[in-house]
């Protein structure tokens, strides 16, 4: 199968610090590919890189083979790359509706004129209603967003996200401050992302729980390099890994 | 040296301290491990006075500290090094080492810190070789040194490092830690020390608190839990163990 | 255009400009501590000019009680307006709140000086007199008449910057005020009273920003429409690059020159000639002259 | 699919006040007072524009005036008889509408290569020398003593013969802009602003291109901008450029800012309060301008989102009393329609 997204020799380095170093790997369609590694490894960095906020000093990025390295953000947005946050951004003073609605714009570029008119792009109700069975929990579409808990939030933006139909989703530790049945529902929400709709997603994540359940393909980053690659239990078996993550015995 | 009984704090909309109870003791390292988001940052936050808390924090000979703010606390000599060392970038690191002094020095005073500074530039050489650089010129770990300095000037009675060790070459690492052991070691002070680096932190500490979910998870001295599984699992998550 | 009038349409510029300058070095020096850009500048440059003239022309003070007066008064105004226009806002979630309370501030200010001296322009005497016509004295350098108001303004805005700069460089406390500029978590981390830095910080700033209105109200008269000059501050500021003290002096002297020999070819469009310099300026260099930088001191 | 058509009752209301005031204000007021109010709709045209820009985008731009004086002299000088042209009403306010799109458009091109702050300061520019044009420049600003004897508006052959004849066109004026408001706040141009406003890197990781939005909305406030000015040329057979000046400029952020800069019928209540202020406060005239400065500051304490956002702060708090516990559900059936 082709890669979705697919990254090749990427460095970036800021001032002195080397925060991607030669990262090469590739992301499949359908496929939850975790993204790993300790504090400061520079996974924020890869993903700003992907979604376009930085620019790479050297190394390629491909969307769907399509060479997307010099593409400004926002366009790439529109290619199809997806992002969450690890603090949820939406509209702190606008109903749920609208920031729904935000992703639905996405998947509708040229709606501008349209959604003048009171159109709200296609299937936007449909669609939302399939994704909401997912998460356990109720709204009021004229209620500010302020009014879910954090929780909440953290879910419904990975659900905007997937309005906006997009090809490769980068999420970003969506289950840091969740609970254990959030954070199931988070896991359905991303199993059906991947498996009914072929989005490859490339998930950030500190809770080993998560990754090792959901992932069938994990890269361990340390220092901007990728250290290990390979599924779950490759992985957790790997002595660089478990050196990254507890470090090394000063004496061993 | 510090006790910390039941403390909570917030950050936001979540609950990021559940009820900690941690004792520094006079003298020790005393470390804070545990994954990324588990509490630990929140914790010193928490004690330093920069997020609201609840709880109780008593200082040894110097009381109660949960209802002060943050530049008292300081003030009472617990300086926390935060985590991304926040270096003054426009300063030279002179002034930055400077910048250390004013918690007992007054924001007017005149009393002189040459010794200080001889005592810190004598532990890291390099800042004194640097000394009239801008802080933002500074390698990571140049900067975390400078960050450490910076707190040795307060004439620190509790030194509190987040995670000294982030983002530094492990060659770096080893040199910043027998820093930390020398600073304990020579001149007593009693660290508290955030590391997620585990086996680093319980190889140099005295006494360890595993931290997972806003809540200590698991205690002990540090030569019994470097060997205990349950810290691997607490990193690695359940899945580890299978292997 | 002979070498007499282009020296004499300099020293004005560049007099022009260190007013400009002393309004814009605090305009970053505010932004700096606080975040804050403060539309009152110009305001109270004008309450400066309102106050040494009540001191000077009404009381009838002599210069050296009338100056440690007017610097108590000064700092004075700074804590207030501090206390008033930007601490109750510290926490606003609405970051534009504060910008716009300044706004009020400069209304405030206009009116309570009109309230006090009324609304009639007022003059005030030159600081250095011809003692035989009474008027104000010129300086004869070399052939070339210069108005020695203007020539001081040069000098007293330049000792002003150079003593804020000795401040900010040589003393401890100017350099704990950095710090708190510069990072105000780490600040508060290691016991820097912010609150205190806060304060000296609006101090400073109003006591650069009045001596300015006091230098040139004997040039223009003294009225409340003296506020306008902050406009030129702002330009002053943007052309030397975004949040750069040392540009933001050097964009203000171009723009004092600027305006000065603009008078000769088009005298009704001088601000016009000020900010077209200023878009032109933006559209080759949208970072400014010394916009670069990644950090810079003071 | 359910269309969701319930209009809620705060909508109701507002419009029950705006018909009311459409009727008892004619009819209570005429000659000066009645021009005062004129005014005060006039400005609230203008003001929607500065509502574009910073409630939705968080753009604070002072170049209202700049662009108001663009409609206002396009219009003077095509229809005073200067310069032998005395051209219909209505078609020199499109001509200036369209002039205006076009300039807006170049400066917003030009100004958002600046951010935040820097690209205040640059507007700031942009008053200043259209201001000293609008002052200096005879041929086409007048001067100092600007330009009168324009004609009054003419809407296909209805022209208004006094001010209560035009409070009706300026009302109507009114209603249709804050419905087109009202419509860009809720179509993807609007959210696209709001996630500027809230995080530009968000916004682009959605998909928001933020100049060219930036551009669009600043071309948007022009375009109000314009049509307030050529509305006023007509409206007071008069332009100077003591209309255009950075003092008045304020005016405009603060109209918007006490009405509630994000919410299209504050906008409304804050430009007319803010118009007819100094009408009602005539007796402590001294002390108007002290008043409103220090009016200005206890705004931005007590209530940044200003009438407004006091006024849904009170509905939010009656709602939650009325029906504390009736919660509209959506979940695992589907949101609620």
């Amino acid at each position: 199968m082709k890669p979705i997204l697919r990254l090749d020799k990427v460095c970036k380095r800021f001032g002195g610090v080397v925060a991607a170093d030669d990262v090469t790997f590739s992301v499949l369609p359908g496929e939850v590919h975790g993204l790993i590694g300790p504090n400061g490894a520079g996974k924020s960095t890869l993903m700003n890189l992907i979604s376009g906020i930085y620019t790479p000093d050297s190394g390629k990025i491909f969307l769907d083979e399509q060479d997307i390295s010099d593409v400004p953000s926002h366009m790439r947005a529109r290619m199809g790359i997806g992002r969450t946050f690890q603090t949820p951004r939406f509209l702190q003073r606008s109903s749920i509706e609208d920031n729904l609605l935000l992703g639905t714009d996405l998947a509708n570029q040229f709606g501008y004129l349209k959604s003048y008119f009171g159109k709200k792009g296609s299937d936007f109700e449909k669609e939302l209603k399939e994704l909401m069975k997912f998460v356990d929990f109720t709204f009021d579409w004229e209620d500010d967003i302020s009014a879910l808990a954090y929780g909440q939030r953290k879910q419904l933006e990975i659900v905007r996200s997937m309005l906006s139909h997009p090809k490769v989703m980068l999420v970003d530790e969506p289950a840091a401050g969740l609970n254990n049945k959030e954070i199931d529902d988070v896991m359905a929400l991303l199993n059906y992302a991947a498996k009914e709709r072929g989005i490859g997603i490339l998930l950030i994540e500190h809770s080993m729980d998560m990754i090792m359940n959901i992932c069938e393909d994990i890269v361990v980053l340390s220092f901007g390099k990728v250290i290990g690659t390979g599924c779950p239990a490759e992985v957790s078996s790997n002595e660089a890994v478990i050196e990254a993550y507890l470090g090394r015995d000063v004496n061993a | 040296m510090l006790k910390i009984t039941d403390l909570h704090a917030y950050y936001g909309p979540i609950e990021a301290l559940k009820g900690i109870n941690v004792h520094v003791e006079a003298g020790k390292i005393t470390c804070l491990i545990g994954s990324n988001g588990a509490g630990k940052t929140t914790l010193l936050n928490a004690i330093s006075g920069t997020i609201k808390r609840t709880g109780s924090i008593i200082v040894e000979g110097k009381g109660e500290i949960i209802d002060k703010h943050s530049r008292f606390i300081a003030r009472r000599g617990i300086i926390h090094v935060p985590e991304g060392r926040h270096i003054f970038p426009g300063l030279t690191v002179r002034e930055n080492l400077e910048t250390g002094t004013v918690n007992w020095h007054g924001f007017f005073g005149r009393q002189p810190y040459d010794k200080e500074l001889k005592e810190v530039y004598k532990l890291f050489p390099r800042l004194e070789e640097r000394k009239n650089q801008l802080g933002w010129s500074l390698s990571g770990g140049e900067q975390q040194m400078l960050a450490i300095g910076r707190a040795m000037m307060a004439r620190p009675a509790v030194l509190m490092l987040d995670e000294p060790s982030m983002g530094l070459a492990p060659l770096v690492v080893q040199e910043l830690f027998e820093k930390i052991v020398e600073i304990n070691k020579q001149q007593g002070i009693p660290i508290l020390l955030v590391e997620q680096n585990a086996r680093l932190a319980l190889e140099i500490s005295h006494y360890a608190y595993i931290i997972d979910g806003g809540s200590v998870k698991l205690e002990g001295s540090s030569s019994e839990l470097k060997n205990d599984p349950r810290v691997i699992e607490a990193y690695l998550g359940k899945f580890a163990k299978k292997n | 255009m002979n070498i007499n009038t282009i020296v004499s349409l300099s020293v004005n510029g560049i007099a022009m400009g260190m007013i400009y300058a002393l309004m814009a070095m605090g305009l970053i020096l505010l932004i700096r501590a606080i975040g804050v850009m403060n539309f009152a500048q110009g305001d109270l440059l004008m309450f400066g000019a309102f106050v040494t003239c009540a001191l000077t022309v009404d009381l009838k003070l002599p210069l050296w009680i009338m100056i440690p007066l007017a610097l108590i008064s000064f700092a004075v105004i700074g804590v207030i307006f501090m206390f008033t226009v930007y601490w109750p806002l510290k926490d606003a979630t609405y970051p534009t709140a504060t910008v716009i309370s300044t706004m009020g501030a400069a209304m405030a200010l206009k009116e309570i000086a009109t309230l006090i001296w009324g609304s009639l322009p007022r003059s005030m005497p030159p600081l250095m007199k011809n003692p035989k016509t009474g008027k104000a004295a010129v300086l004869n350098l070399f052939g070339i008449k210069l108005q020695w108001q203007f020539v001081l303004t040069i000098i007293v805005g330049a000792v002003l910057i150079w003593l804020v700069f000795v401040l900010f460089e040589k003393l401890y406390a100017g350099r704990m005020m950095q710090a708190a500029a510069q990072d105000k978590y780490a600040a508060e981390l290691l016991g820097i009273p912010t609150i205190l830095t806060t304060a000296a910080t609006y101090i400073i700033v109003v006591i650069m920003v009045s001596t300015g209105g006091y230098m040139i109200a004997p040039i223009f008269m003294v009225s409340n429409t003296l506020g306008s000059l902050q406009l030129r501050a702002f330009a002053g500021v943007v052309i030397g690059g975004l949040g750069n003290i040392k540009g933001a002096i050097i964009g203000s002297l171009i723009i004092g020159l600027v305006e000065s020999f603009s008078t000769i070819q088009f005298s009704q469009y001088k601000d016009a000639v000020v900010f077209i310099v200023l878009i032109a300026m933006l559209l080759v260099r949208p970072q400014g002259l010394f916009g670069e930088k990644v950090a810079d001191k003071a | 699919m359910e269309k969701r058509m319930k209009i809620k009752p705060s909508t109701l209301l507002i419009f029950l006040a705006a018909a009311i005031f459409v009727i008892v204000i004619p009819n209570t007021n005429e000659g000066y007072s009645m021009m005062i109010v004129n005014l005060g709709l006039i400005y609230a045209i203008a003001t929607y524009g500065v509502s574009v820009m910073l409630g939705m985008g968080g753009q604070l731009s002072f170049a209202t005036v700049s662009f108001m004086g663009v409609g206002a002299y396009i219009t003077a000088n095509l229809c005073s008889g200067r310069n032998g042209i005395n051209m219909n009403t209505a078609l020199a306010l499109v001509i200036a509408l369209l002039a205006s799109a076009l300039l807006a458009f170049g400066a917003g091109l030009i100004l958002f290569r600046l951010k935040g702050t820097y690209f205040t300061f640059a507007t700031i520019g942009l008053v200043q020398v259209s201001w000293s044009f609008y002052l200096s420049y005879k041929p086409l600003f007048g001067g100092p003593d600007g330009i009168s004897n324009i004609s009054t508006l003419n809407l296909f052959g209805f022209s208004p013969k006094n001010y209560n004849d035009w409070f009706y066109i300026l009302a109507a004026f009114v209603l249709v802009i804050a419905f087109l408001v009202e419509r860009v706040r809720r179509s993807q141009l609007g959210r696209s602003l709001a996630a500027i406003r809230d995080n530009e890197i968000a916004a682009q990781t959605l998909g928001i291109n933020v100049y060219m939005t930036k551009v669009v909305a600043f071309t948007i406030a022009g375009v109000l901008a314009a049509v307030a000015g050529s509305l006023y040329a007509m409206h007071s057979q008069f332009v100077s450029s003591d209309m255009f000046t950075y003092e008045r400029a304020t005016t405009y952020i603060i109209m918007a800012m006490l009405g509630g800069v994000n919410n299209t019928a504050g906008i409304f209540v804050g430009s007319v309060l803010v118009t007819m202020l100094p009408e009602w406060l005539r007796f402590m005239q001294q002390y108007l301008q002290l008043i409103y400065g220090i009016g200005v500051i206890l705004l931005m304490v007590f209530m940044p989102m200003g009438l407004a956002g006091l006024a849904s702060g009170f509905a939010k708090s009656l709602k939650r009393k009325l029906y504390s516990k009736k919660k509209v559900t959506a979940g695992k059936e589907g949101p609620k329609q």
